[in-house]
């Protein structure tokens, strides 16, 4: 906690920063553009320096002086350790086996951290046309660990998916295993009001950890799905001075 | 070898109506000026192979150069959404576009199995996403541990076109950067076309680089700033600023129609 | 992050008797400084996989550190036969091998499999030859369009041994000049050991260099010159007049064993 | 042919010399080492400046100075046009149908042009143990044509082979197309006594070409089947000045 016990600071800030402090330092995150890229560099530039920073443009263990707008900024190639093709890149080392943590975001989320980036209404007569999932699917399946970030609102945290672009938690216990899937799937999902963690038997995301000037009400109503609450929530810690400050200059670096 | 002709050329002798087509370039060296090439020459029903559409594919599907679309991305990247892709499949205009999604996973196999003259990658993907019933993608088993794993189909389109930084007169091209699947499109399509920034007397490898021999390609053809507004590594930046103004640009039917008019059918292909 | 430490302790913590590891370095940057630690250290009922099995694997197989051979190519490259290698599969000397023959086209789609954590590699291979019955391969019908496909198992070392020209502190590697089947080996092994020929303050990345991650190897350990008789790009020659030496050295048991004692067993891991 | 009507030479030299005059100016060639090689590299050197030679170390385009010993020696990287891995040439080049003419030696030949690089004797029980097929059983599938080189004697060119590596024209008509090769196989087969060339027909190798100072029955007498001789055999023109200066500067050169 920094000397001074009061300080500004948004909601986004607080879900990026609370998301930064997960990573162990030497992890190996597949990171996609936004709010994730930006927790990422976070961590590497705080208490993680040996983090490597993966994007699915090939690029491997770099090192952004500044934010990327697209995974495909010159910026990551120049700094990064090791460039390499797509198809090596989902082939040899997403496939194979060596990424920590995937980061993801969704448009809809359910109560099993299932995820959709696809559509928002029938798939072949859609309201809403989304990008789609991209390399979503697969860092679902196949990273050892992902992590969630996404606002939390009714509208996306849903009772149903309109369509299920990634696996989470399946159908719940047992599911990720019948769909062979090596990895633990979405262990945590990061919001702006706090934390949400698979519950070991039910495997339902459960508000774990709750941010500072939010009360689990809140939550609640921001979820569409009666949420469950941990009897021992945990409350966080509100964004250090220096944490903030990392943040403030890694995002006006230009 | 590859012949050496202009952009206009180029197109004009290897693209026809109905065929498929893949620009690639994984966000770096994205072809725009051979898509717009395409577009001035009124191609049409073009199936449309890209793993992440954007901009360039939203200005082709939008001037009704696409009957189908095959892709696993489908976006601004940075900014948001393809208005253009998304009045197709919302509402059929300018023409209905049919789509066969996939993931980037299961688009790098297709890519990989064309180049390797094989008519299907395998990979762990697509288990337990809704993606399956909706595209090509079947089931297959190892024959030595009894384990099922997905196939995808080939891809080999009839024409590959990507941009690259630098050529040789004889045709040779070298990339670098962001390398992503050109040498995979390049090699898994039937003739292809690679836009580079300049022809230089003597190809010297880079660090990164990746040289493809002029043999293995169809044509080659300059275009100095071709793949603006996206980049190309040593050459000049992303025109980020393009990208957002896009937004705006691409939202409304008539203000992006009249845009296409001035910036790209009222343009020659030397500009 | 790769830890570095001597060879000795490197291939003492790493390689068990009857594991299956893999030296690769496809007729460049053999690993004969790490093959001859092997066998000072007396490794035994090893499953030796290579695609290219020459003088490092006829000395190994003569020392009897082998159970079985994987391999797809086993000759004296230029010279002829391997005498240690006959000796073993015409005569059980020192020992019976048993042996797993591909193509190399097997091998390499073998390895790719590996490293893509893939049960299987698929290629257009084996068909018509008498290799078939003799070594593991299926068939695998493409769900698509029918067609059959052969398919090899994938290599999954318990160790995969390369050299290289150089790593950092940290224990990235880069290697240049051909590359062979570096990167799948490393990729596609459970544990991995790279020698090198220096360690530089800052790895540059070279043209042509293939850089891999300390994370992704087990252990560095500085080996100069411990590719001789093999070359090592950029650093010295292939020494031809050794490989055509070890024609005569080899051919005979005795010879052979007082040459393995003076130059490998008498000699320390270091020199 | 030159000024001097009569000029010493090998029966090797004529062999390598008939091999680079089949080489068209611009073929991909995939080559191995020894005789395939030096034909190879003197016909880049001659009448085919622009002929492409790979070798399945992964050297595209390479221009050696001097004869490599190895396929993998510095000299083929320092000079290529382009290095890529193994996996690549096997898979995206040779697979890829982009080689017009493999070359392939062997230790036995059948009448069919298949081949045996293998085990002379049983394969469990061998007499001699051959190094394998390496490259050799996919350059015969996949290469559109196949040149071999080969001493013509009745231990190498033989009824029965001891063990089928490679295949040339199969069991005879129909079979390559049966086990869905792309390649026509072997189209030519050179030796030190002339060249053999499958029958239209039978797909039978039969000779059509002799070479200076050899008759059929010496070809026929050192084949272990009973050759058949083309009606219309052509006669060979004997190295040139210039081929023999060409071959002999490429194997000096240090």
């Amino acid at each position: 906690m920094s000397s001074n016990g009061h300080r500004p600071y948004t909601s986004d800030e607080m879900m990026v920063v609370a998301a930064a402090r997960r990573i162990v330092n030497g992890t190996v995150c597949f990171v996609g553009i936004g709010l994730p890229s930006t927790a990422a560099n976070l961590a590497l530039r705080t208490h993680a320096p040996e983090c490597v920073l993966i994007y699915e443009s090939g690029t491997i263990g770099t090192k952004p002086s500044r934010l990327p707008l697209s995974i495909g900024d010159g910026e990551l190639a120049e700094t990064a350790r090791a460039v390499v093709s797509v198809p090596e890149i989902f082939g040899y080392w997403l496939q194979g086996g060596r990424i920590d943590v995937g980061f993801l975001g969704a448009a809809q989320i359910d109560r099993f951290g299932n995820l959709n980036s696809t559509v928002i209404g029938d798939y072949d007569h859609p309201k809403v046309r989304l990008p789609g999932g991209g390399g979503a699917p697969e860092i679902a399946g196949q990273a050892k660990e992902v992590y969630v970030l996404a606002r939390q609102t009714p509208r996306s945290f849903v009772e149903q998916l309109d369509f299920r672009t990634s696996v989470g938690q399946g159908d719940g216990p047992g599911s990720r295993e019948r769909l062979g899937f090596p990895g633990a799937g979405v262990t945590v999902v990061i919001t702006d009001l706090g934390v949400l963690e698979p519950d070991p038997e039910t495997r339902e995301l459960t508000l774990t950890q709750i941010f500072p000037g939010v009360d689990s009400a809140a939550a609640v109503a921001a979820t569409g799905w009666p949420l469950q609450v941990a009897r021992d929530l945990v409350a966080v810690d509100q964004p250090t001075a220096d944490e903030l400050a990392a943040l403030r200059a890694l995002e006006t670096a230009k | 070898m590859a012949e050496i002709v202009t952009l206009a050329e180029a197109v004009s002798e290897f693209v026809r109506d109905g065929q498929t087509v893949a620009l690639e370039g994984f966000t770096h060296l994205i072809p725009h000026a051979a898509g717009h090439e395409v577009i001035r020459q009124g191609r049409r029903d073009l199936t449309l192979v890209r793993m992440t559409p954007d901009v360039i594919y939203d200005q082709m599907i939008g001037m009704g150069c696409a009957r189908k679309l095959i892709f696993s991305w489908g976006g601004n990247p940075g900014v948001g959404s393809l208005h253009r892709f998304r009045d197709a499949v919302e509402h059929d205009w300018p023409a209905p576009l049919e789509i066969e999604e996939h993931s980037h996973a299961g688009m790098a196999a297709a890519y990989v199995a064309g180049a390797s003259n094989l008519p299907f990658g395998t990979l762990r993907a697509y288990g337990g996403s809704d993606l399956a019933p909706h595209t090509r993608v079947a089931s297959i088993t190892c024959p030595f541990t009894g384990e099922e794993l997905a196939a995808v189909p080939a891809i080999r389109p009839d024409v590959g076109i990507v941009h690259a930084q630098q050529a040789d007169e004889q045709g040779n091209v070298q990339l670098w950067g962001i390398i992503g699947v050109q040498k995979e499109v390049l090699l898994a399509s039937h003739r292809s076309i690679v836009t580079v920034e300049e022809i230089v007397p003597e190809l010297e490898l880079r660090p990164g680089g990746v040289i493809i021999p002029g043999w293995a390609i169809g044509a080659v053809s300059v275009a100095a700033g071709g793949a603006h507004p996206s980049y190309a590594h040593s050459y000049y930046e992303r025109d980020n600023a393009f990208y957002v103004a896009w937004d705006e640009i691409s939202r409304d039917r008539d203000t992006f129609t009249e845009w296409m008019q001035r910036h790209v059918l009222d343009v020659g292909a030397t500009a």
